[in-house]
């Protein structure tokens, strides 16, 4: 396995990548902000050097994943993220890497410069996880979308019922995805476990590929759907820092009081969030900015 | 043969499919929330009412599409042949091809050539079962122009059928004029001293190894074998006992595929030796399109050189033993 | 195509096919349990017959096909199944496929005495329903779970969507087979489409191969399930032919006043119900009666 | 080789699972509902909390057992091939195998002898597909003692693995002395004339044919060829070059299984004529087990009218064309 070289960087500083990154602990909402706004403007550096990717929905769950990495939400040690006690997260959106990979750069697991390679022949960040190319912190290959929830659910079972551990599990769907039978199949699996050290984050964009998600195929009541497969299921604005972490530590307490219910938090958030002009549009599902539109974004993201 | 420049097989896919709405009304179409990326968004556009979304749901899309079936009409569902040939094996199997259900799967992305989305969305490995199915009819067509005849063709068939096609442009070098019949290969190129059989974008690759074996002295007999199933078992045997020897080449695993049908059909009919131009059993990964073609052996020059090692084999015999794979070829 | 051949009778008279039909009318509730019991009894003597094939599903589903059957429910010719304005009743759940024939043979779709070659090689009554063999009434092959629904799901779309007429269409799945995530895809996909000339009936007799249905993984509860999935569910008692005729009419007032919603019947019910041995026994899930437990069933059903 | 009356493959694969879990804590059997008739039973009932029953949710099953196998177990899926093949055939291409999951299947109710319940359920096209997936070990046993050997052995190698047993008793004749290893076929009776490569129950049919064919001189070299993946291409080759002619025999579609491994590995190394024996390009049907094995041609007597053509073959060439398959057989 070779990493592919990180092309030089561009004349423009703003496309560059810094070299900053961020404690693992509980930091405050503000600073939570703050990192999701490098978060974002990674995933822009990012996908602009890659020229193709998926924009939307990184970006649009930035904020879920600041609050998690950096909201002393998930337990994981940056310099050996293969630590036995760690907590995992399994990303079921395959797609939406770019914003995993600006995660656990930020989170200093890997240098950030290497970012510049997504995508790239030999890559460690390839267009979708591989688990092969042993990028820290990519827990399992993922991309067909309805696998990542059930891997999940299984290292779940595995940390409960086997290990008899504390370890806890989150796995992030989209709200498309929610249209794959197979994520109700282990959203059944982990309640008739009592999987109560699993999170099951949904990324509620309203959008996907070819459209809003009511008119490409209707997901909705999403809370009675979770509800009724039973998970302890709450609403979290996606965006606001404050309520994630309430959201996250809902779960917690859930798991550490041995509630033996998973819990599933179904966060709001607009696709592309963080861009103007790619906010709340399902267009922007799949694309990378062009190198003018990066600036802009970069310029808005300042 | 000559080149028209560049494009997708999926596009010939999209138009073929349009084609075929214009002739005939129960032509129906399901989507699976990658309409513009496999094409079936040029037929939603002109008939909406005969366009049905069902989201991301390749299992159900399968089986609504036998329902359709039978119910008289004519059912394409179309994705990435990474989710409409494996999510739904199983609804492939059963509701679609031991109903005998007049469904049609188009399965795009198929290949390396899918470029960075990487292993995941490069299907290399369904040629193997869609052809080991019983009633599946299974088309890999080499470009734009056969793309959308066997569209039509496979639209106006009776019985389950699959199309295999391509994300990236490709060579696009047939006509309107072309041979091209569900069930039959064509010689594209007449030689003697080695056949090329190729489906997809190695037809094309072939092409340019005969046209470099040539400046040797060597005649290569180029064949398109578009119909995986049924397979034109006549041709093939014709080609093995003209030449000898053959190369096969596919952008799919070296197993099971392409490369095993020429494999099966010359052993059943005049055994010769065959070196296997293909992925060597390995996933994908990200880069770009020429790239990863050039990286995996998926070149004209992989073609030549295994030309060269069958001639050689046929006249001096095979020495040692050999995998029909090597090693791993990605990073 | 070729037709094994039937089996000499047996000795025993009880064992025997009668040649009695009925008629596809509404008949009246008591008239119904009487043809529910020549459906279990021809159940009985096809699977003493075959000596292999499951007899709880079937045996316990009798009193629902009854009703559909001959309750005024289904619009369909016995003597031209391929009538192309009859309404369709797909078997998702294959394997009960037994308790189909006999209402197809007690309907007078085929001579009742081609039962006595079910499961022999060559048969139009294959082990799970084969369309290729063109039994009258098998409108689909299945025997894979969770197939089924999703074909009845399509060709209520072409009914409805496609050639606009006032078909119906009926599929029936076990309760274990809601473990099936494509169930729920065919689940949403019914109520996107608003198909309301569509009912789910769910064969609700807590029983699957492995044990009680919650044991094996638990499905409960299924009406929140169900109605969060977009479907208008009524739960009825499922050996009361008058409560099973009251759910079918409620689905067919959703479907002629036009509700835009897809009609779900929960029937509870017991395996093996009518038969005391087996009554409510999973273990009878797969497996035959053998002559004399056969005599004594017919006997109790007599 | 002598037998030792009948017995099921299947009861190889539960009590090897419980050979397995003597000797290692780590491995767990997930359940899909039908662990009696696949013999995980004998498991559950040792080590019920090692046991987890995930219901009828094969896609569920299959990647719950990847995530195990990355927190560090060894788990066992079973179900019947044609469900824990088919319907999770994504799950097994991208969470298994591409992830390089240490998963092991167990694919019960392979093949025709199924019987009674007829052909939904006789996965007869699973091998093409698992034999071309990238890190996928693909074992197929003989009989009940090499089953179980094959079952302690995938559980202690690393990397995804599939086993294939079938319902019916079927005849045992290894012993814990036969050896077994991953990746090698044996030679079961020598000779030169002609070579029967076999899997699962057709290898003690093709020792029958041997004995047969015997009668009338002819020495025939039986091979069985357990481990289609990885694939024994030494043995092959040296049977194709001492024999000059092959017979395959599998419970499986003629196309693209141990047939297709055989024709791919001669092609390659020893171009030799090839007679297929398998279901050929047909599904199932109800029936007796011995009934069908008879009526889809899969007893000594179709192996040892193959041989005789085989050699005819070798000896005269081929004339005309023949597909691999010939016309479907049921009913
Ligand atoms: C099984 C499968 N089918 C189809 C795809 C192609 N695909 C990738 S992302 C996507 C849309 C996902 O929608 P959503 O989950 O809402 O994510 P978002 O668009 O909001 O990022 C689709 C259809 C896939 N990756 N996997
Ligand atoms: C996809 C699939 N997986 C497994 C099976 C094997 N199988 C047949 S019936 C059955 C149990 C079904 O339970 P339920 O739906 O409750 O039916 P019941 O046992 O009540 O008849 C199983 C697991 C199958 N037929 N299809
Ligand atoms: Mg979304
Ligand atoms: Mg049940």
């Amino acid at each position: 396995m070779m990493n592919a070289e990180a092309p030089t960087s561009s004349a423009n500083t703003l496309l560059d990548f810094n070299t900053t990154t961020f404690e693992n602990k509980r930091q405050t909402p503000a600073e939570l902000a703050e990192i999701a706004k490098e978060i974002r403007r990674d995933i822009i550096r990012m996908l602009e050097r890659a020229g193709s990717g998926h924009s939307g929905g990184p970006l649009g769950s930035a904020d879920i994943f600041a609050a998690l990495y950096f909201g002393g939400v998930m337990r994981y040690n940056p310099a050996d993220m293969h630590w036995a006690g760690r907590d995992r997260f399994v990303l079921s959106a395959g797609h939406m890497v770019p914003v995993l990979y600006a995660t656990l750069a930020n989170a200093g697991c890997y240098p950030k410069a290497e970012m510049a390679t997504l995508r790239k022949y030999g890559t460690r960040l390839q267009g979708h996880p591989g688990r092969d190319m042993g990028l820290p912190g990519i827990e399992t290959s993922s991309g067909s979308l309805g696998q990542g929830i059930s891997i999940a659910v299984g290292m779940a079972m595995a940390d409960k019922l086997v290990d008899h551990n504390d370890r806890r599990v989150f796995s992030l769907t989209g709200d498309g995805e929610l249209q794959e039978g197979s994520v109700w199949e282990a959203a059944m699996c982990a309640s008739h476990y009592k999987l109560d050290n699993f999170c099951w984050i949904i990324d509620n964009n309203d959008c996907q590929i070819d459209g809003r998600v009511p008119d490409v195929l209707n997901v909705y009541p999403i809370e009675e759907k979770c509800a009724s497969f039973g998970f302890d299921t709450i609403v979290v604005d996606g965006h606001d820092p404050a309520d994630l972490v309430r959201g996250f530590d809902h779960f917690i307490k859930n798991h550490t009081s041995g509630s033996g219910k998973p819990t599933c938090i179904v966060a709001r958030t607009f696709m592309g969030h963080g861009v103007s002009y790619m906010n709340d549009k399902f267009e922007w599902h799949g694309k990378p900015p062009t190198h003018e539109q990066a600036i802009v974004a970069l310029e808005e993201l300042a | 043969m000559e080149l028209h420049g560049q494009k997708p097989t999926r596009h010939g896919f999209g138009d073929g499919l349009v084609d075929l709405g214009e002739k005939h009304d129960n032509v129906v179409v399901l989507g699976g929330d990658i309409t513009g990326s496999v094409l079936t968004s040029l037929f939603q556009s002109r008939w909406p009412e005969r366009f049905f979304s069902i989201g991301i749901a390749e299992q159900n899309a399968t089986t609504i599409a036998a329902g359709l079936a039978l119910s008289g009409k004519i059912p394409f569902f179309a994705s990435y042949g990474a989710f409409c040939a494996f999510r739904n094996a199983d609804q492939l199997r059963i509701s679609v091809c031991y109903n005998e259900a007049n469904v049609k799967i188009g399965g795009g992305h198929a290949g390396i050539s899918v470029g960075p989305d990487g292993a995941t969305h490069q299907v290399l490995e369904e040629m193997s079962f869609l052809r080991t199915l019983p009633h599946m009819t299974l088309l890999v067509p080499c470009d734009y122009t056969e793309a959308r005849k066997a569209t039509v063709a496979m639209g106006e068939m009776v019985g389950p059928a699959y199309i295999r096609f391509g994300r990236s442009p490709v060579p696009h070098f047939t006509t309107p004029d072309t041979p091209f019949e569900i069930g039959k290969a064509q010689v594209f190129r007449d030689g003697n001293d080695v056949a090329l059989v190729a489906c997809g974008a190695m037809v094309w690759e072939a092409m340019l190894a005969a046209e470099e074996l040539a400046k040797s002295g060597i005649q290569a007999r180029v064949i398109n074998a578009p119909s995986i199933k049924p397979f034109d078992h006549a041709t093939i045997a014709q080609a093995a006992r003209d030449c000898g020897c053959i190369v096969t080449a596919e952008e799919h695993q070296v197993h099971a595929g392409l490369g095993g049908a020429v494999a099966e059909s010359t052993a059943k009919n005049a055994p010769v030796p065959i070196e296997f131009v293909g992925v060597k059993d390995t996933f994908g990964g990200s880069g770009e399109p020429e790239e990863l073609m050039e990286k995996f052996g998926l070149t004209w020059r992989e073609i030549v050189a295994s030309a060269r090692v069958a001639m050689q084999r046929r006249d001096h015999g095979s020495t040692g033993v050999r995998a029909i794979k090597d090693v791993p070829t990605y990073a």
